[in-house]
Formats: C-alpha cells, structure tokens, sequence
C-alpha cells in the first residue's frame, strides 16, 4: 500500500526560507506494526506536549496484528489546530516495505530520516536527508533481536529530538511515563533514545523545523477517547458492562473494566459492578437491556458491525421504553470494511436503528472531554428519556491520543429518572406503566424486586396499552406510538444542546459534528484568511436536534453540512427534520476514505462550491 | 425468603400468602396446551415454597410457551422479550438485581432454533436462573413447523417427516455445564412438581426440559411429543422427592437405594432410584446414557444432573450483596479525588 | 377488545329508502380464531365472486392459535372498489365476548345476524336483527361437538346466501372448491349451508342488501399475495430457499414448498430446488447470500424483526455485491409489535439496512398481480444488479384474499446478469472482479466451481480493490464506494417504473406505493365527487425511485404522500432524494393503526389539509 | 476427482498439477501462528488427494484464524463472510452447487462464541463440508481476550483468569450429529496431515478442531493452548494412516489393534489403537471419554467419532445431480401450462 495519502496530489509545503519553522510542522512516523513503535510516537509526542506545544498524533494502523505498514503523525501547531494535516514535513522512514512511496509521496523540501540500509537518498534530489543506521545505534544496548527491534524505535525518538530541539529531559520524562513500573524497559528505552541523540550531533541540520518551549499545555493532559468515554462510564456509575471485543471500541470497556477493578471493588473484594464479556453483540445488548429494565444503569460499547447486530433489540428497547447506552465508536463500513479507519458511517442506520418506525437518540461527542461527559450524560438521558441512547464517537476521537483541558467532576448528581419504589406505590395505590401523566410523554416504571403487590407491570415488545396489557386495539396502538413520539420530540430540549461559533453575522454556515470538529475550526480559518469567506459554524451534539439547529439554518443562506461518511447522513437527517422551505439551503459535503478529516479538505470543497 | 416462617395455616403458604395471589391472566393458549398445565406447576411449586411473588422476575423468548408467563404470577414483574434472546436479558436482569428469583420460560423453537446459542452461553456462566423449556418438537405460534428438538422420523400432520436429529436439550446442557438438569412431562404432575420445587432450591442454572404436548399441532400419530407417545416412552430415572429446608422433616432414606442431595439452602432432593447406576452426578455417564436412551427412543426423565455446590455467575463475579441497580449514588460514582488523580496521570 | 373500528365515530351509513343496495356493501363477520371461521367466510367470498361481483376480504385476526375475536370483512362492490371499508352494512355475530361491542359499534339502520342466545336485539332499536339458533341447525347434521362448532360458521353462510339472494349453487360451488378431495367435509359444509339458507326463509327480509349477478369477475381469480409471490419464485426459477417461520410471511414459502414439490420433482425423484428451515433469520439470509454467491438464484422470506435480524448480512451483500432476494411481509412494529396487522413500516429501515453507506433497492408489489410478477422481476433484478433485492410487500396483501387479473406468463428469458465462465476467460485471460468495464457500476462475476485456473478471486466484507484483493488504499476505497453509488443510482432504469393515473392537468398529486393503491383509487373518485378536488396520482414501484417520479412531483403544486407507517417513511426517501426545492411540495399523510388502508381515511386527511 | 488419474510425477499430483498451483498470497499473520501451519497442511492435502484447486470454495468467518483462506489455494473461490456465520454462507454455497469441495476455516472465537448458533446447526444438518476450527483459546484478531474454548482456569498474559467451563467443541459436535469428527495439533504434522486427508473423503460434516496456538497473545505459561501445554498434554488415541482410494495399496492390518473405516469414495481410514477400548464409532462412549479428559486437563486427538455412512444433507434433500446455480431455465421455470393450470384453481 501506498503512503495514505499519496495519490492526493501534494500541496506546495511551506519553503523553508533560511528562518526557523517554529513549532509548526508535521511528522509522519512509517513503521510496521506490532514494533512497538506506537510507545516511541507516543514519548515523541508527550515530549513536544511537554515543552507546552500544542500537538495531535493520529495513528493509521492496518487491520492486522505484527508486520504490516502503519503511520503515525504528529502535528505540532503554536496556533493550536489539531485537526490531521494532509502534509509531511519530516518522514521517519523506518518500514522498508512503504520507504520507496512515502518519500515520493512528499512535497519538495521535506526531511527525511531513514535508516540508513534503505539508501532513500537516491530517489529524490529535493529533499533533505537524514540516514542513521539504527541497528548500529542499538546494538550495544542489548544482545536480544526482538529487543533490538524495539529499541531501533525508541533511537529515531532520541535523533528527532536532537534535530527539532527537543529538550532530552522533556524525552526522558516522557519515557518514564510510558514505562511506569518498568524500570529494565525504561533504561533501555531511555539508552535507545540517548544513543539517537548523541548520534545526532553528527548530523549536519538542513530543515528549518524546531521546537521551542511554549505554554499552551499548561495543565491539559494527553488522554483517547475512549479511555475518556470510559471514565465518563465510571463516573455515571455505571453498574452493568455487557460486551463483546470489536475494533475500535474494545480499549473503551477494556479501560473501563481496569477503572472499575480499581475504584469499585470494596476492601471486603465485592465489586459494585457486574461485566460480561459476551458471546456476540446480540447478547451484550440484551444483558445491557435486561440490566436497564432491572434498574442497573447499563451499557455496551461496539462499532458498526455490532450495532447493525443489535437492532432488533434496539427496537425492542425502544418500544418497551427500557433504558441503556451504547457507545457506537464508529469504524468504516459498509460490512466490515476498514476495520481501523474512522468514519461517521451509522449516524443515519442508527437513528432508525430496527423495522417499524423505530427512532433513537443520539449522542455526538466532538473532542475527548466530551467523551467523558456525554458518557456520563448518556446514562442520565437513558434513565430520563427510558430509551436507548447511542453515543457515536468514531475511531479517530477513541483510539488517538488528543490533548484536552481535564475533565470536570459531574456538577449534577445522577439522574435516575422516573421510578415509583414502594412508598410511592403505598401513597398512590397503584400505577399505569404506559401512561403520560406528566404531559412529556414518558411513563413511570417500578423496579422488579420492588416488594408491593401491585408493583409489577408485563414489559413486552408486542402491543400494549397504558396497563402494560397486551393489546391489539387499533387507537390504543396509534395512541402509543404518537406518545412515543412526543417523548422522542421532547427529548429534544433535554439533550446536549449544539456549539455556535462565529459572529452571527455570516451568511454562510457550516455545520458538522464528532471529530470533524478541529477540521472544521482550521477550515473556517482557513476561508476567512485565504478566501475571505466568512462564516458561523454550528456543532451538532444531539439527535433529535435542538431547536437551535433550525434556527441555525434559517439565520444563514447557506448550510455547509461536513461530515465522515458517504451519503451525507446527518444531513439526511436535518433533511428530514427541518421545515421543507429551509431544506434548499443545506449543502451537504461529505468525504469518507477513512482517514480522519483535515482541514484542507473541508475549505477546499467549500471554496469550490462558493466559486460556482 | 431470609427467614423461614411459621408454619402456614391450612389455605395460605407461609408467607400468608393464599395460592390466588400466585395466579395470572387467564390463559389464551388452546385448551388442552400442555404448557397450560406447566404453567399450573410453576405457580403451585412458587406457593408451596412460598417464594414471595414479588421476588420474581418472568422472563420469556416468543413463542405460545413464552407468552404463557402472562398466565401465572401477576404480581411479579415479567419481560417478553425477542424471540431466542431471552437468555442475554435475564442474565442482564439478574446481574442487576440479584435478589431476583429469575424464572425463564421458552419454547423449544426459541430455545434450541434460534436461542441455541444463548442457550449454550447461559448454561456455561451457570446464572442463577429456574430456565424452563416448554417442549412441544415444534412451532406452536406459527402454526406447526418442526423445531430442532423435534426427533428424528416424527411426522408433522401433513405427513412431512423429520430427517435431523433432535438437539437433546438435556445432554447439551449437562455438558456445558450447567449445574441442575433435569427433564419431566407436563403431564407427570407429581414428577414435575417435586422437581420445579428444588429447582427452586437450586443456586445456578436449573434447566428443566419439560415434554408439553402441543394439541394443535404435534398431539397426533406419528409425533413423539404427544400425550400418547410419552405415555408409553416416559422412563422416569427415580421417584423424586423434595424436602424444603423450612419443613425440615427428618425422613428416613436408604443410601443404597437413593441419592441425597444437599441443596444450597440446606433443603434435600431424594432420588429413589428406579434404574440401578444412574449416578446423577457422574455428567460423562449422564451423558452416554442420555445419548442411548435418545437412540432407542426413550425419554429419561427425572433430575439428570445435580451439582449443587458450583458457583454461580453471581459469585464469580464476586458482587456486592446489595442489588447493583439501587445502590446508593455514594457507592457508584468514585468522589472527585479519583477523578483529580486520573487527571494528574493524563499530565 | 373492541370491535376494531368502534372507536372511529361511526359515518352515517347510506340509508336504505325503500329500495334495494344491490352488490354495494361490507359484510363483517365476527367469530373467534380456530373455528373454521376462516372457510365459511372464504366460501361467502367466493360465492359472490362467482355472482360476478367485484368482492374483497380482510381478515382482522389476533396473534393467537384459538379462542380470541377475530372479525372478517367481505366488501362487495359493483364500482370494484375493493378497499376496506370501514362501514359495516351487515354484521354476522358470532362471538359472545364482542357481540355487544360489535353491535354498539354500527352505524344505525344496518343488519345483525347473530347467534339468539346472544339477545343483542336489546341492545339498540335502530338496527335490523336477524337472530338465528345456530346451535339447533346444526344439531342434526352431527354429534361431534368440534365438529358441530365447525358447522355453524358454514351454517351463517347458508343465512346470508338467503338474506342476500345469492344462488346456493354457487355457494355449493364454493364449499366444493373449499375442500378439493375431501367429500365428506364438502358434504357436511353443504348441509350446514343449506340447514342456514332454508332456516332464513323464515325471516323477515328488513334490509335493503342484495346481490344480483354481474360480469365484473368473469376470468379473474381470487389469491392471496403470499401464494401470487410464491408463484413469482417459481416461475422465476428459485432454486435455494432458507427461511424461517414467521407471520405473515410463512405462507409464502409453505406455498412455495408445495409448489416445488409438485412441478420441480423430476420423475427420478431428484429435486430442482433446495429448501432449508434454516435456525433463524441470520442464517436464512445467510444461506440466501451463500447460495447467490455460488450461483443459485435464491432468497428468504421474513417480516420486520427478520429484517432487522438480517442487518449485518444486508451490508454485507451490498458491499460484496451478491444477489439475494428477500420478501418482506410486513407486519406492524416497532419490535414485535402487532405480528397480526398491516402496516408499511419496514420502508426506510430497509432502504437503509446495516451500518456505514449500505443502501438498497426495494420493490413495492401494489396488487397480487405484482407479487407475482415482482416475485418474477426480483430475481432478474438481483442478478443484474448483484445486490439484494427486497420486495416490500404487507400482511394485507400477503395473506388476504384479493380478485385479480391472472398472472401473465413471464414474457422475457431469466436474465442471470453478468458471469463469465470458462470459454469468457479463456478468451479473455482472466478478469478484475470489481472493476467497471461497462461504465455502469456493476463488475464481471464468476461462480465458484468454474473449471478455470483465472476463475477464482476473494470474496470479502473488508475493503478490496478491483481484483478482490484486500485494499485499505484511501482511493481504492473511495472509487469502490463510488461505483457503488453509481451502481445504485444507475437501478433507477432497471427498475418498475412508477404507474401513473389521471390527465397530468390536476394541481394535487397523490402519490402511493404498495397495498394502498385500492384504497387511493377510490379515495381520489371521493376527491372528485365529494369535494371536487381533481388530482393525479403516481403508484411509486421501487426504490431508488424512477426519474418519472422527480417529473411528478415537478408537475403538480401538493403532492400528497400517503403511507401506512407513523413517520413518513417513503416521504423521508423522497425527501433524500429530490432537489431541495421540491421538498416543499411534499404533504406526508402516514397512517397507522394496523388496518388496511380505507379510502375514507385517506381522503378525509387530505380534504382536511386542502381547506387550511 | 471423477476419474483417478495415473500415478503423479514425482514433482505434481495425479491431476498434473505442482504444489506451486495450491499456493495463496504471502501470510500477513504472526509469524509462528499456528494458522499458518494449518494453511499448510491444507494445503498439501489438497495437493496431495489431487483435489482441483477449481472445485473449492474456501469459507470463512472474522479473525485471524478466517483471514488464513487468502494464504493458500488462490486459485480457489474463497468467502470471507461475516464474524460467527460462515456456517450458513457455506450451506447456501453447498446448496447452490454440489460439486464444490466446501472448506470452512473458522477461529474459536468465530465458532464457539459468536458462531455456536450456527455451528450447532451445521452439524446437525450434516453439511457436506470440512469444517476447520483454529483454536488458540482467545480472540487473535482483536488482541487477545477469552473465546468460550479458553479452558477453564487458563490465565491471560494480564494475569486474568478464565473462569467459566470450556466448549468442547469435538464433544458438542459428536452430540449433535456431526460425522467425522477429530481433533489434532498445528504441531502435529503428520497426524494433522493424515485426518485432513481422510476428511477430504469424507461425504458430510468432517469438523476438526485443531489447536493453534497464537504466539502473540497466548503461548506463555498458563495458556493451556501454548505450544507448551500440548507438548505436556496432548493424549494421541490412535495412530492415523489415510490410504485413498486412488492409490489401493493392500496394506495388512491387524483388526484386533486397528479400526479400519471405509470411507465414502472406497479410501480407507485406518486407526491403530493406542488407547485401548476407545472406539470412534460409538458416540455415547466417545462423549462421555471425551469429557473425563477435559476434565483431566488432557487433550484427546486423533479422529474421534466417525460414521462413513449418514447421509448429508445434500442426500436428505434429493438433488439433482446437476448444480443448482447452473441448471438450464428449462429446468427451472416450469412451463405455460403449469401456470395455466394455477390460475385454474384460483377461479
Ligand atoms: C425474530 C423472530 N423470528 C420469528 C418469529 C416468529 N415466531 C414466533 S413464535 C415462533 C416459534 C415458537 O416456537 P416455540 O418456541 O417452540 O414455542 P411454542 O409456540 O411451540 O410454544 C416463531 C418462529 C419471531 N417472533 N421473531
Ligand atoms: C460482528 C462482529 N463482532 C466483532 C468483531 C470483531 N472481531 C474480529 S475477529 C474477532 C475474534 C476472532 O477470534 P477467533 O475466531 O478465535 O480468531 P483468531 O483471531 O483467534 O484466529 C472479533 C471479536 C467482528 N469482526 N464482527
Ligand atoms: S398452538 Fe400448540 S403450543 Fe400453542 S397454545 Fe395451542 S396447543 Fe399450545
Ligand atoms: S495474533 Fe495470534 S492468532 Fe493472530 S496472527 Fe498473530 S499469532 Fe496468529
Ligand atoms: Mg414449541
Ligand atoms: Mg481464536
């Protein structure tokens, strides 16, 4: 396979002119997987975080365990974008598999450093070279090959630092943090890394890229999404985990379940958590189900494959008003598809997720913090609303490392929603399972368990009226159903309501959501700066959508609805939802080649359809 | 169920609860069904042991035998779920609450077609569940069609004939591991009682696979889970008898001749062996024995498997006492140390 | 439960003034479910049919085996409307648990038979009562009593046959045609029918309801939808069908399989066909996949929780592009819903099905006659297009009975779509299994088997280039999934085009799909007659939607949607699909309460819309 | 394979054909996989039966294990379908055309988690069909958790240990009716080689089980699926010799030591006893054996259970000779007159 993005025709990079580029630069990593290169990448990121830089790493890894070509790229940004940046301005060329096409890949006056065996330098005249022969570098540091092969990784860390200016102690530091109770490796790891810097100093620097210390991190910290994700479960309190593995959101539960081992274990060694891994997707939304209508807040984490198992359980939840969460950490479809690329590819197959007028809400966090938060929300809404809630992160937010303010401690205490116990019953004499007495359209429910004879309710996915009976009665269904509507449409103004940038003012808006986000701020700089295109720019949050949304679209003449997938599926559903006489001014632009979104791409397109 | 009651006057259990309080909605399955009469058991076994109504979760697939929850109990609460899954979702239930006493009720269509591997995966975490099947070789709901259970050479009505062999529900669980397996007939309203009774006993999976003749469309000649069929196949292993902790009679037994078996609660099931070397305990000797009954057209019923000491999904799990679903917010939600902590770990 | 209309306030029923109401009324017979009621009505169906009067019948039946309601409605029509209609003229009242109900809910002036036990004359003066003892009638035809049971419902027959004139002949014709083979049942049926046509000439003919023969049904037939797709299947030449029981999709393939039976058994014994029951929907779509992977023309039957059942494998077939055809008897959901009512709710759920990009192509059969030939189409169509097919058919087409033209005999060869085998690549030496050499989209297969060492290539879920082979190009992908929006898009040719109705002049359009174009027929005369509202009407018959239907929403200035779903389902694909500035034009009628579509509900909305 | 060619060359098969032509692409699995060792057996069995590489249909699921059909026989149609359903892709592939060789490779994971509905199923249809599970105890693919083959006991690299009871997957198959059933070692070279050959002549399910460990997530000490563990563990019951039919070379036997079966095509499967009293033709025996070495923590291989007669389920439902995907429309659409007559009744 090619460099990613090689056959996009490559953008004339910034000619160093003499001067420094300071802390403005891109680095791609290409390596093979499975040889530890992920920790190296990481340490070389923690290191420019250190130095107080603003910087995003994405990781483009095949579907494969050990041998195949993976890319990792950092971007360092004094301007704070951290969004995917198309360009290269210094390859590590360590795979011998890509070497050839990621340096024909790159823009004229790019650096690279290879190992030294690969001769790169023949290939192209206008590029700046680096060969290290790395084998030699580690050779001294230990006789195991297998060590070997890592160590190699941790040198290239060590030459980078010296070639960028990286303070060796922001390095080491940084090992440490990656090795933690591993003294043996970290040694090691810092030996690698001192051996690549030492060596360095024989290099003769020709590339304008350095890094200086800055304070733009102060306080953030480095964090996934899905690890974000998980700890929003533990904070909700979450108490019932139901899963099955699937790339990209095994590391959520996987994290979750260390979370829950460590803080949710008394000292008497009983756990206040139940998790299961289960034998397919199917059963994990069934436990999560079951546990709802229990009275546990519950969840499962999967991606597309697993949702589209899950629907008919969807519909079943949603038409028997049961409570759960599933963190949908969307990968690229259609099937199975490309298993570690991001997308936002089930936004539209999920709202209606299930035969015969099913419709869900759903959550779109747009960083890491919002993963955490919205995994706690999730389940307040849940309990709330007596729905499923699918929270649609995707690969990009939860397997790469972002930087983030921390995250707050839940300012509200847990919701858990409309539940008569016994007193209630005692005082009331009884209830209707189904019946909108509150004029929102959501029902009361007990608990199983809960110990008063008139208590239990039949909860069925076949036709029912307010008693929970059986029922087949035409105007008892209608009624039902248009009371379901009324919750969902209620929902509304209870879900996470969506971010508005700009003055207002710009008759061109544009509209996106999840991890777009970083995208489409630089983009919408980007206009303004290079085509003076000025512009709002609204992030959606949360299906159904909020009043805000509507009034959004009818401030601005034009929609610009950005997003990750093939078929403009947010706009499908803004389609749907807005009045008709606002649906002309929706432009949908959607892209999807599973790679996360860079700004580029998304002020191109606009620009484009502006110019016509 | 905490603590035993006093003996119960004449028309009340000992909970003081009369057997009315332990009915449900009328039925709307034929008359005649087979899980009509399982249904009556069910509800009599939960009154004799005085299991508060309460306490009971009715779980069910789809199915004429998974409506059938809505015929007994209604003052405890139920689910109906999808057809083949109720198994994810009573585990899901349980793990929530498991002061529940969770019954689950299934077809043999929802059970070993589409349910066969909820089935399986259920058996293997021995949850605590009373998972009855409602055996009747086919589909009642959609009027007719073989299931897996259904053996080999029966015929359908139309004269159509079953060319699989049947999935003996019994030998299957027995070796995934469930802990209390045991097989009866609606119609043995003795065997079937005592047996649903220390079911109830049971702390695991209890899988009955009960014979339930469904009169529509599987009672003629040619099927073999008729009344008529089993009439003359029905092999009981042992006469069953259950002594509930709460009565604690001191009845004699011969060890020779039956097997006693200590349940959790400290009640007894006693198995007076009606064939010599049947060792309920043995699960590869239960299992060829079951394999040579199925060849020869027998059905074996009785308690085929008893382990009453294996820990349960709830213990492996090593859960709190209280039910997860309403602990207190304090011990869900760690306080904003853990959080500060992580944070610093994320520097 | 309630009559199923008695909650709509009933419209005032035609009075009879003095004169008769010859062949123009609706019979509702109400019984309980396992009492044979079923052939009695079929018979009282058949027999006006045979009179030459246009007649349909819908039966109302609980999910159930035995004992609960069940209400059949005969509606004979010398103008051919053959809707439901919601007025009942004369009820037949059989069953104690809703003989009140059903009573109180007609309309004044029209006419009960009913068992005498039941003494329903108390309940209103303003009704024509015809008590008959049932019991004592049949009394002497037999001593078993489930038999005897049995012989009423035929018996009530006989009463009306007297009551409405109709010639007993033809109702003896019937009973013959009931029970093929079996004389002793046709016996007994036939003096149960006379024992009621001889007891009602002791009644006193109060109403004004009577059959007079006609010529309105000369060579037509009377056929359920399940049985006409199932002959669509036959003659389309299935050769692999997997299914699983489900309502009210069952009959179509215990149809099928009785079909095969008789006319695919060679005279060796040696079948033309495989049948599997297969352990759920997963793996009946799953065996319909491998099947049309290896060649066979194959498909499954199910309803809306198969639908959603068979999500993962949709996405699959699309993105591998394998022909299936799967028939949808939909049912009312969401979940499991009402398994015994009608609805059309399946429609954006499986435009939609599985995660990331999936589309596909549905078919709406508007009449037995497109079950059949539909069934017929949806096969070609598949191979041709190499993905699945889905025909969107309902409970009310699929399991009522219906008068209909005979089915032509397929006029054109199977067309088996694009394979090449051993003689093609031998000439060719060898082919690119994805790549689009004929510029629309769709790729060269070959079957597995094919004896020729360039015949095989990989068949997978996960991105894959032109030659098969496994690909997580950026590009690759991209192209890939723009061929198959291409693909899609170019079906829109291939598929049934729409039907148009009315001069093209009228501002108002109505537009439909499926089993409710009776219902819109006649609602369109109402339009006309009642209101003097003009209107065009386009029967949609497959998406992706024929540019025809683009052209007819540009010609007409409200085109009203009329649907049996609660969301707007096939609204919502129109609104995906038109330019924005038609969207405006659209008015989503949805209707559903699990009965077939009446003209009255239908005409009523609009009316109601067309006064704001 | 109609007719038996004459005697190969010593570099090709009998068809003529090089080892070269059963090639597949270059693995992308970890090197030391025991997956890559099973493709090779594969694919010298193929070779060496003289199996047209044209006839097979390669079908797989989701997992490392699925992926492994892309690494040999590319001259093969391969299905790489769904995670657990490759089951009932490969039935439908069967169905359409009777002359195709199915070979199903599937993971633990993709079989007995996921895929045991399916599985289940298959076997008792009798597909004909060889069923290949790689089992290494844990998701490969997806970094290494627990697959519900993962013994009971057996310890993560993390240091988790699994706690629920191992599906057996040779027991569960025998039960259901599955009819060559063995189990065998990646390592094992020649045991593996002689049971795919006898398998390979088998007409119906021939379901192997043969662990594979995964070096990368679970070949360290505790794993009961490490290369290790089986060294310690493996009980061979028989020495295998696979004599086809093509080749009838008169080998003496002893009857009293070995079990000769027949095979479907006239090849002989000859089992020299190395545990005494085990025989692979008595199902209710094999399962209970099956279960006290499970028990034990040994790992019985060898062909264990074998019933060279049952008829697939290409027999049960009579098919034509022919394949279905290819017969002419005049096979397939009945004439005018059919639905001439059809519309008759319906007036
Ligand atoms: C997903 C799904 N598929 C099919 C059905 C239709 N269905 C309802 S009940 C049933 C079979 C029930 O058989 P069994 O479990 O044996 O119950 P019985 O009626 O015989 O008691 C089927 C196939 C369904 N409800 N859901
Ligand atoms: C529906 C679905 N769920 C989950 C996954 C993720 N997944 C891919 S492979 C795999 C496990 C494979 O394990 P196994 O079959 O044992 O194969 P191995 O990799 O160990 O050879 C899982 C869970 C998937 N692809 N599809
Ligand atoms: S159809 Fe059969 S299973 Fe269903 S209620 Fe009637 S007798 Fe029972
Ligand atoms: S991860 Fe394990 S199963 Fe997968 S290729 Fe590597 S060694 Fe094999
Ligand atoms: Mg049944
Ligand atoms: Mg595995």
């Amino acid at each position: 396979m090619a460099s990613p993005d090689s056959s996009v025709a490559p953008l004339p990079a910034a000619r160093p002119d003499g001067g420094a580029r300071v802390n403005d630069f891109s680095i791609q990593v290409a390596t093979a997987n499975g040889s530890g290169s992920q920790s190296s990448n990481t340490v070389l990121l923690r290191a420019i975080f250190q130095m107080g830089v603003p910087v995003s790493g994405k990781n483009l890894f095949p579907s494969n365990i050990a041998g195949l070509p993976t890319w990792y790229t950092i971007r360092a940004s004094r301007d704070g974008w951290i969004a995917r940046k198309k360009e290269v301005d210094l390859l590590v060329a360590m795979n011998p598999e890509t070497a050839r096409d990621d340096v024909l890949g790159l823009s004229a006056g790019a650096a690279v450093v290879y190992d030294a065996p690969l001769a790169l330098a023949e290939l192209r005249p206008d590029l700046v070279y680096y060969p290290v022969a790395f084998d030699a570098l580690v050779e001294p540091l230990t006789k195991e090959p297998k060590l070997r092969r890592l160590l190699r990784n941790m040198a290239y860390v060590g030459v980078l630092a010296r070639l960028l200016d990286l303070d060796l102690g922001e390095v080491e530091h940084a090992i440490e943090k990656q090795f933690p109770g591993k003294p043996r490796a970290r040694d090691l790891n810092v030996a690698a890394a001192r051996a690549g810097f030492d060596h360095a100093a024989t290099l003769e620097k020709r590339d304008p890229l350095v890094v200086r210390r800055m304070d733009r991190t102060a306080g953030k910290i480095l964090v996934d999404g899905n690890a974000a994700a998980a700890m929003g479960a533990l904070f909700a309190g979450v108490t019932v985990v139901a899963w099955y593995p699937i790339t990209p959101s095994s590391s959520l539960v996987e994290t979750l379940i260390g979370h829950l081992r460590r803080y949710r274990i008394g000292p008497d060694g009983k756990a206040t958590f139940a998790v299961v891994q289960a034998e397919d997707e199917l059963a994990a939304v069934g436990m999560a189900i079951g546990a709802g209508w229990a009275g546990a807040r519950a969840m499962t984490a999967t991606a597309g494959p697993g949702v589209s198992l899950m629907s008919e359980f969807a519909g079943l939840a949603y038409y028997a008003e049961i409570p759960a969460v599933i963190f949908d950490v969307q990968r690229v479809g259609p099937s199975t598809g490309l298993p570690t690329r991001t997308a936002q590819g089930d936004v539209l197959s999920t709202a209606f997720l299930s035969h015969g007028d099913t419709r869900h809400v759903l959550l779109f966090p747009g960083s890491v913090e919002e993963c955490f938060t919205m995994g706690v929300d999730a389940f307040d809404l849940a309990e709330r609303l007596q729905t499923p809630v699918f929270v649609m992160t995707d690969l990009d937010l939860g397997m790469n490392v972002w930087m983030s303010d921390p995250f707050p401690y839940p300012a509200r205490p847990l919701d858990r929603g409309k539940v008569l116990g016994k007193d209630d019953l005692d005082r009331l004499g009884g209830f209707a399972r189904y019946a909108d007495v509150d004029g929102d359209g959501i029902g009361w429910r007990t608990l199983p368990g809960t110990p008063h004879p008139k208590a239990a309710y039949f909860t069925r996915g076949t036709g029912h009226d307010e008693q929970a009976a059986y029922s087949e009665d035409p105007r008892t269904f209608e009624r039902n159903l248009a009371r379901l509507e009324k919750k969902l449409d209620g929902a509304r103004d209870l879900l996470p309501a969506p971010v508005r940038e700009g003055s207002g003012e710009a008759k061109l808006g544009l509209l996106a959501y999840g991890s777009s986000d970083p995208a489409l701020r630089e983009a919408r700089d980007q206009l303004r700066r290079e085509a003076g295109l000025d512009s709002d720019y609204l992030r959606v949050r949360a299906y159904p959508f909020s009043r805000e949304v509507r009034e959004f679209v009818e401030a601005h003449e034009r929609v610009y609805v950005v997003e990750q997938n093939r078929d403009g599926q947010l706009a499908a559903l803004l389609k749907l939802d807005l009045p008709a006489a606002l649906v002309p001014r929706l432009r949908p632009v959607p892209h999807l080649d599973g790679l996360p979104l860079d700004a580029r791409t998304v002020s191109d397109a606009i620009r484009a359809e502006e110019a016509r | 169920m905490a603590t035993p009651a006093t003996p119960a006057a004449p028309r009340t259990n000992r909970l003081g609860l009369s057997v009315v309080e332990y009915k449900g909605a009328k039925s709307t399955l034929c008359a005649g069904c087979g899980h009509n009469a399982i249904s009556e058991r069910i509800l009599e076994a939960m009154y004799e042991m005085g299991v508060p109504p309460e306490r009971v979760a009715k779980l069910s697939g789809i199915g004429c035998s998974s409506k059938s929850p809505a015929y007994f109990m209604s003052r405890s609460h139920a689910f109906n779920a999808l057809h083949g899954r109720m198994p994810s979702v009573a585990t899901g239930a349980v793990l929530a609450n498991r002061e529940l006493l969770a019954l689950g009720v299934s077809g043999d269509g929802d059970t070993a077609s589409i349910g066969i591997g909820q089935f399986v995966h259920l058996m293997r975490r021995n949850l605590p569940i009373l998972y009855v099947v409602e055996n009747n070789g086919v589909y009642g709901l959609t009027k007719g069609q073989f299931s897996a259970t259904a053996d080999l050479g029966a015929k359908l009505k139309t004269g159509v004939q079953n060319d699989l062999p049947a999935i003996d529900l019994c030998t299957l669980a027995i070796q995934l591991g469930a802990t209390f397996v045991g097989r009866s007939f609606s119609g043995d309203k003795r065997q079937l009682s005592a047996m649903l009774r220390a079911a109830l006993a049971h702390r695991g999976t209890a899988m009955l696979d009960v014979v339930s003749p469904c009169v529509t469309f599987n009672d003629h000649e040619g099927s073999t889970k008729s009344y008529a069929y089993m009439k003359e196949h029905d092999v009981p292993l042992h006469e069953l008898q259950f002594v509930p902790a709460f009565e604690d009679l001191a009845v004699e037994y011969d060890p020779g001749t039956t097997v006693d078996v200590t349940m959790h609660d400290g009640s007894h099931l006693r198995l007076r062996k009606l064939e010599e070397g049947y060792d309920p305990r043995d699960r590869g000797r239960a299992m060829s024995r079951l394999v040579e009954a199925q060849a020869g057209g027998d059905v074996l019923t009785g308690v085929l498997f008893v382990d009453a000491k294996a820990p349960s999904l709830v213990d492996l799990l090593n859960l709190v006492d209280a039910p997860l679903a309403t602990l207190p917010a304090e011990a869900v939600r760690p306080p904003r140390e853990v959080l500060d902590a992580l944070m610093d770990a994320l520097r």
